[in-house]
């Protein structure tokens, strides 16, 4: 095992001990549905390459639902070679940085539209980045002096927040979305992507469309048609170095990109 | 309940007199003010049902061409019943059909076809009321065949849009322990200004609440509490756009507990400010009469604001709410005023913090079924860190008395609850309050200590801030941020257009029996 | 999907959803290292067969390792009709039945020989089934007329266990193993099955071989060399009804066997 | 410490006076006797290391071999450092390697050749003990060079069976918040008697308690608490058949604290009763001496009888500890007696019950460094319950301000305890202590009240069991099971074979140094 092999550790080395709990729609009344239902966690923990594997908790909910926790040895190795880093893709910049970047490519202010669509009411996400009092110590985007913050607060529909994007001349486009379930957040996207490609028009010319949300997968841009994701924990200073990169990159005015690098 | 935190008595006091006083221009303005959703609510308590081929209900057909004939000044009613009379009409929906085919006429009618009207309205009112009276008869008839839980209920969410899934997942809860099942509504639907119909399985985050559904899922914990030998309370949200007609419809079909706040949905669905007091002013007086208890929403405050900082705003909320809530006619029994724990668990003492919070507004509100909600902004993807801050906030419910928990759910920082985060919810209260349900006999706070100190000092802001919202007024001070720190001006927001100035001729047979407390049915307010 | 597949049940049927938890030796201090320490996480996930995974929790612990709980869903089915449920081979007998087949059997007393080996010091277990106090209100085998137990208490070293049972005559021997660090139980009982096999000589003939423990497979009698294996929470009755069949069906002297439906 | 029960002092007074009469004729018993392992331990102070090529201790080998020529009556020390003399060996370790190939010659020796080997000998363990003193002192400006972790101690178990992966286990635990950290040992080890040599890798579900172990994690954890600003003790067990050895070993390589009870090894591993009273005196003195806290092990007997019932049998077998510990030498601070928090969840006011137990102990040794053990028995697989438990024991533990709080794993029913399991553990006890540290000063059982009248309950039954165990002596009652439900007659059990009665000449330096508290280190104890 080189250094670039890992396994899972529970107390010694190369062990590859995990903790695995779930809820199979199975009874677990009888002997016999106990026994049945036992066998049932094992055989998807054996599944899920747990060799061995051990039920140290089983108990019914009600009539028709067992809840389980298994405890078991994994044989999957871990390649940190193969893992793909999504390194940031832009310097983070200070906030004199930022403004001086900005001035110096657009020469105007920078205009940001912040909103949380669909049916979404959580803001507490989107004013951490956006509102002055911001977020993990670090100043919200409003704090910028070369930028010009418009939040339009929660529950807005696509077709309004590209109106008022389109009215502000926004550069860039904010969107959270905090509710997941049955992926809402990512058909909200999507949906807020199309929209603004179909109001381009032939040009092909948008705002920077940026989604945030703490469920989000960073690596998820591309497929979200958006140029870029932020995921839990985002500080408003990461925000501010990304726009700031996006701009001083492509010149005025602001030209969708996903490749950064600078 | 226990005294522990030696209030002052003529603060208590103050406090009160003072959320009267600010309450009393809000309340002035709902007796002058309708809304188009009291007057659907008017028509659905008088048994207008159903829906147009697009979904829309009849109510908001009927309203709509109410409102476009003859305006809604003079309430729904007049019009309405007098065009039902003249029109020859075999009953509310035929003339909502015909109404949005726009073949049917309305007036204001005037002497006799005004008494008439009146007449014709308030027996179809009374039908709905008696409903809503037998209902509540019948609540007290499945509490007496099965039983009254013991304090504190246990309260518990399901959330998976899909009634059909809700329902085996609330038996579940009941089953292991859950004595108020509470379904969450779809994100969106608050700001729907009509009520959907029939059963639904296409909520995001949260069920529709329809009519049918309520009956659905009542039908299930009616069988559930026969099962369990203990009465399963249901809860939905009197809330958003629908407020009124949602009280309607819970006391049509029995439920037992409403979230209804007087500020939730001004200050976290951005709903106008004007027509939420109106709102909530008639779905209390519907609450009142169906026995409903009320939960007030002002847990929601902890999560925008800081919970140690924004503490005494709860408490001016509760006052407020209170005051709102007797004056629409609610009991203190009915009362669930709301508050949570929310103190950041990485503060020194926090859970002591929280012991005084808690304690405070016990004694402030000593007859209300107060309901406490758990942490759920500190709650992160550490869901063994959640599990441990969930069964303190347990432990904090049951030494301070609180009347229902809502239960926390390991998983809060991560999805809506799985079954399985539900059943070990459960097994965390089920063993707080087993082991340590009468440690509250040992927990005397110092004379003039930590706790002592804390209550005081939150009560003191709270008078200090209803002071001054008594100088601006609660709009302006609504505006200005006091709440949630969220700023939400008097004429912002959506539903302002829903809202209406009566007419001096404005009639409203479900507010004359509700207002006056008519003997439609003659059973005691418990 | 018949009855017979089902899916993890989180809150939608067929959702697949499951909880793991486990810790990788990888640090989780830098921003690159904390990227890289959740794509280890996710692939090891990924190896497990959740799709999509989510990596809700991570804390590094120390500068060389991390922990992190993980959600997601699984593709995997759970195929019931492939669950092989050991049914219980034996009928579960009243005290008094055990007795009189005991006694029809043998025409004497069934004696058994119990015992902690190896340096396992947990008696409580092997208590439980022995001693007349019992376990979950059924009495343990000291109560049955027809039998005379011998228990050796703990720490009881292999060769002094099968001098004992060779001295005592016994006809079962019940064997408890609790510490299953690095499998000490799985050895420490293989090691008594070889010791009794030895010692039984070219006749083969030798005691009834059980073991028990909370963290046994009762499925391993076969791999361990012994005839019965009983798991967590077991009840004496259990223990009683399974030596009744034993000697009932082979007739005395007893006969090891594995194979006793009944 | 606050008193919270209002304990009938005068039924306190009789108990410690029943167990200073219940202990005494065992105390008598180990004055005038010695056991092999003392005597090892008397060769280890002198320097004696390292074993021949099967393992077996240099120690062992000199003893046994003494033992067949001169019997063991007169200790080992005479006729060992006779021949030392006489044979002129460079050495014990030489003499051993000759009396193991049958090469020496031992005889009692008398007159000068007595007195000269008395000299030598003490000389020789002059060295030792002042070693142990030099530690002492280090223990000190380590201390002081770090600082002392506040109280309550938060105390964990690393067992992996491997020193190395020990080593940053351990690490690791303190860098999160242990301050105490104790090395489980292997499961067969208190039955060798012998002790293991050298830097182990293969224990079972512990790790060999050898002096080079202790060594490597005494070093690096020295290492961890100028990283982290904090002394971290460390822990092992002098228990077993090696007791006396384990302790001078401890004092050898400054272990802080040690696992050492007066009857642990005899109902929990069926160790001769003698062996292990007369082991145990000698193992005392050593650490009164090395300023080590002693844990005693009163804990167990609730993993074998209920808590509940039990409860009366820990505060009796407290009481004989105090009191052998007393004659032995060390202080109040010094006595780390345990209790444990073992009743079973599922009984009603399981915590309360908790809460009179732990304060009953606390008021009954106000001074002592209580060490307070976590739930094991009723912990099962289910890992979140665990949580939940643990938590409960955290905050009974700050509640009624235990010293020592042995931190439970959330898979205790399950394995020994992986990294994260004490890494999730430890965020458990730093929420607790943070959030809910101060409880305490609101914890006010009512007078009179179920708590109170808990304690009073346990305290008579103690005092009643005493009563009985006065009339029939304790080996007796050990024989009769009344120590958690365990039967052990005083002949039974291993290691009786090596105790021997002393001659009147007995000499052992050791003692004479630990008894006398010999000025070889002037520091005072503090
Ligand atoms: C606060 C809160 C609320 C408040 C919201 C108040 C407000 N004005 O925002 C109230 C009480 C109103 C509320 C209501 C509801 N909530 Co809510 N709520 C939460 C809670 C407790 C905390 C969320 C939060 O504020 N986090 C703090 C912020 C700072 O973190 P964040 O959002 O992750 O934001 C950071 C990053 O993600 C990123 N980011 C976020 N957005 C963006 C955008 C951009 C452009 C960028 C660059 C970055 C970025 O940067 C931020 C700073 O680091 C969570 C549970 C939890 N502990 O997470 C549930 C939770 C989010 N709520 C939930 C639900 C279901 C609801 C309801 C729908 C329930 C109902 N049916 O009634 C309602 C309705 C709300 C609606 N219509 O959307 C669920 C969502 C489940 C899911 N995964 O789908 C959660 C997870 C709780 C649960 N387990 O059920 N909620
Ligand atoms: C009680 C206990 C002790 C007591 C034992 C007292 C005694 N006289 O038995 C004391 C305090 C002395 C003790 C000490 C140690 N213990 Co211990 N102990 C436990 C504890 C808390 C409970 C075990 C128990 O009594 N269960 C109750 C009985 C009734 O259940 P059971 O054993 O499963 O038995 C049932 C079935 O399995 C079956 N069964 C069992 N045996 C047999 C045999 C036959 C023939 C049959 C038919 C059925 C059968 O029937 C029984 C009734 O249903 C567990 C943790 C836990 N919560 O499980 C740790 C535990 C077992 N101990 C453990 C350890 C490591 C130790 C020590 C080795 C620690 C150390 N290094 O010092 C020591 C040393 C002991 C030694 N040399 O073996 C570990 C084992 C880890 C592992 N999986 O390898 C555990 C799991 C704790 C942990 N997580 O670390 N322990
Ligand atoms: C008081 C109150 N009302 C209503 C709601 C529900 O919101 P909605 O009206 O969007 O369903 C909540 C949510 O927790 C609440 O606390
Ligand atoms: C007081 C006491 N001594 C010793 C031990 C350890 O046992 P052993 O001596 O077998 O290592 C324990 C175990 O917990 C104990 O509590």
């Amino acid at each position: 095992m080189t250094g670039q092999i890992v396994r899972p550790y529970g107390d010694t080395t190369g062990d590859g001990r995990v903790q695995v709990s779930f809820t199979l729609p199975v009874p677990f009344g009888t002997a016999t549905e106990r026994a049945r239902a036992e066998g049932a966690a094992l055989q998807l923990a054996a599944k899920m390459g747990l060799d061995p594997a051990m039920v140290v908790h089983a108990k019914g909910m009600g009539p028709d639902y067992t809840f389980f926790i298994v405890y078991g040895r994994v044989a999957h190795l871990v390649d940190l070679s193969q893992v793909t880093v999504t390194e940031r893709e832009f310097p983070l910049l200070s906030a004199a940085e930022v403004n001086l970047r900005i001035r110096s490519a657009l020469g105007r202010k920078l205009v940001v539209v912040g909103a949380c669509i669909g049916t979404d009411a959580h803001t507490v996400g989107i004013d951490a980045i956006l509102n002055v009092k911001g977020h993990a110590g670090e100043k919200g985007l409003e704090y910028y002096r070369e930028m010009r913050v418009v939040n339009l607060g929660s529950q807005i529909a696509v077709p309004e927040l590209v109106a008022r994007a389109t009215a502000e001349r926004a550069d860039a486009v904010l969107v959270s979305q905090v509710v997941t379930q049955r992926d809402a957040h990512l058909s909200n996207a999507r949906q807020m992507a199309a929209a603004f490609c179909a109001a381009a028009g032939p040009t092909g010319h948008r705002p920077l469309l940026v989604v945030g949300g703490p469920r989000f997968d960073p690596a998820a841009a591309a497929s979200l048609g958006v140029d870029k994701v932020f995921g839990k924990g985002t500080t408003p200073g990461e925000v501010a170095s990304y726009l700031a990169a996006a701009v001083g990159r492509a010149g005025a005015p602001v030209e969708p990109t996903t490749d950064l690098a600078s | 309940m226990q005294t522990r935190l030696s209030l002052d008595p003529a603060l208590v006091t103050e406090a009160r007199d003072l959320a009267a006083r600010a309450g009393q221009p809000i309340v002035d303005m709902a007796r002058t003010h309708t809304t188009t959703s009291i007057e659907r609510a008017v028509l659905r308590l008088a048994g207008l049902q159903g829906a147009d081929a697009d979904g829309l209900p009849w109510a908001n057909r009927l309203v709509e061409a109410i409102t476009s004939a003859t305006g809604l000044q003079h309430g729904v009613a007049l019009p309405a019943w007098d065009a039902l009379i003249t029109g020859g009409y075999d009953g509310l929906g035929q003339l909502a059909e015909a109404a949005a085919e726009g073949k049917a006429a309305f007036r204001i009618p005037v002497g006799a076809a005004a008494a008439a009207a009146r007449a014709a309205a308030r027996e179809a009112l009374a039908a709905g009321i008696g409903r809503i009276d037998a209902n509540r008869v019948q609540r007290q008839q499945m509490i007496d065949e099965t039983a009254e839980p013991s304090r504190p209920w246990i309260y518990l969410i399901v959330a998976t849009g899909d009634i059909y899934e809700d329902i085996p997942q609330a038996q579940a809860a009941a089953r292991e322990g859950a004595d108020v099942i509470a379904v969450i509504r779809s994100t969106g639907q608050s700001l729907l200004d009509y009520v959907p119909e029939g059963a639904t399985r296409e909520g995001y985050a949260g069920t529709y609440a329809t009519q049918e559904n309520f009956r659905l899922m009542r039908a299930a914990l009616d069988q559930t509490s026969r099962e369990v030998g203990r009465y399963i309370r249901l809860t939905n949200y009197a809330s958003g756009l629908c407020m009124p007609e949602i009280a309607a419809l819970a006391g049509l079909e029995r439920l037992d507990m409403m979230l209804n706040d007087c500020m939730y949905g001004i200050i976290f669905r951005d709903i106008n400010p004007r027509r939420t007091f109106i709102d909530q002013r008639f779905a209390r007086q519907i609450h009142a009469r169906a026995g409903i208890i009320i939960n007030t929403g002002e847990d929601n405050y902890l999560t925008t604001a800081d919970a140690v900082d924004a503490a005494h705003t709860v408490v001016v909320s509760q006052l407020l709410n209170e005051f709102f809530g007797k004056e629409a006619g609610l009991t203190d029994g009915q009362l669930g005023l709301g508050h949570a724990f929310e103190i950041n668990p990485a503060l020194p003492d926090s859970f002591l913090l929280e012991l005084a919070h808690a304690q405070l507004i016990r004694e402030l509100f000593p007859d209300a079924p107060l309901k406490y909600m758990p942490p759920t902004k500190h709650m992160t993807g550490n869901v063994f860190a959640g599990y441990l801050l969930d069964a303190f906030f347990n432990l904090c419910g049951v030494m301070t008395d609180q009347s229902i928990l809502l239960i926390g759910m390991m998983t809060e920082g991560i999805h809506t609850p799985f079954l399985a985060d539900r059943d070990l919810a459960l097994e965390n209260v089920r063993y707080v309050r087993n082991a340590a349900g009468r440690l509250g006999d040992s927990f005397v706070p110092a004379p003039g200590g930590f706790i002592q100190q804390r209550a005081a000092r939150v009560l003191g802001d709270s008078v200090r801030l209803l002071r001054r919202i008594c100088d601006q007024g609660l709009l302006t001070a609504i505006a200005a941020g006091t709440f949630g720190i969220t700023k939400r001006p008097a004429d912002a927001g959506r539903g302002l257009d829903g809202v209406i100035v009566r007419a001096s001729g404005y009639f409203n047979p479900a507010s004359d029996f509700l207002e006056t407390d008519s003997p439609v049915a003659a059973e005691a307010v418990r």
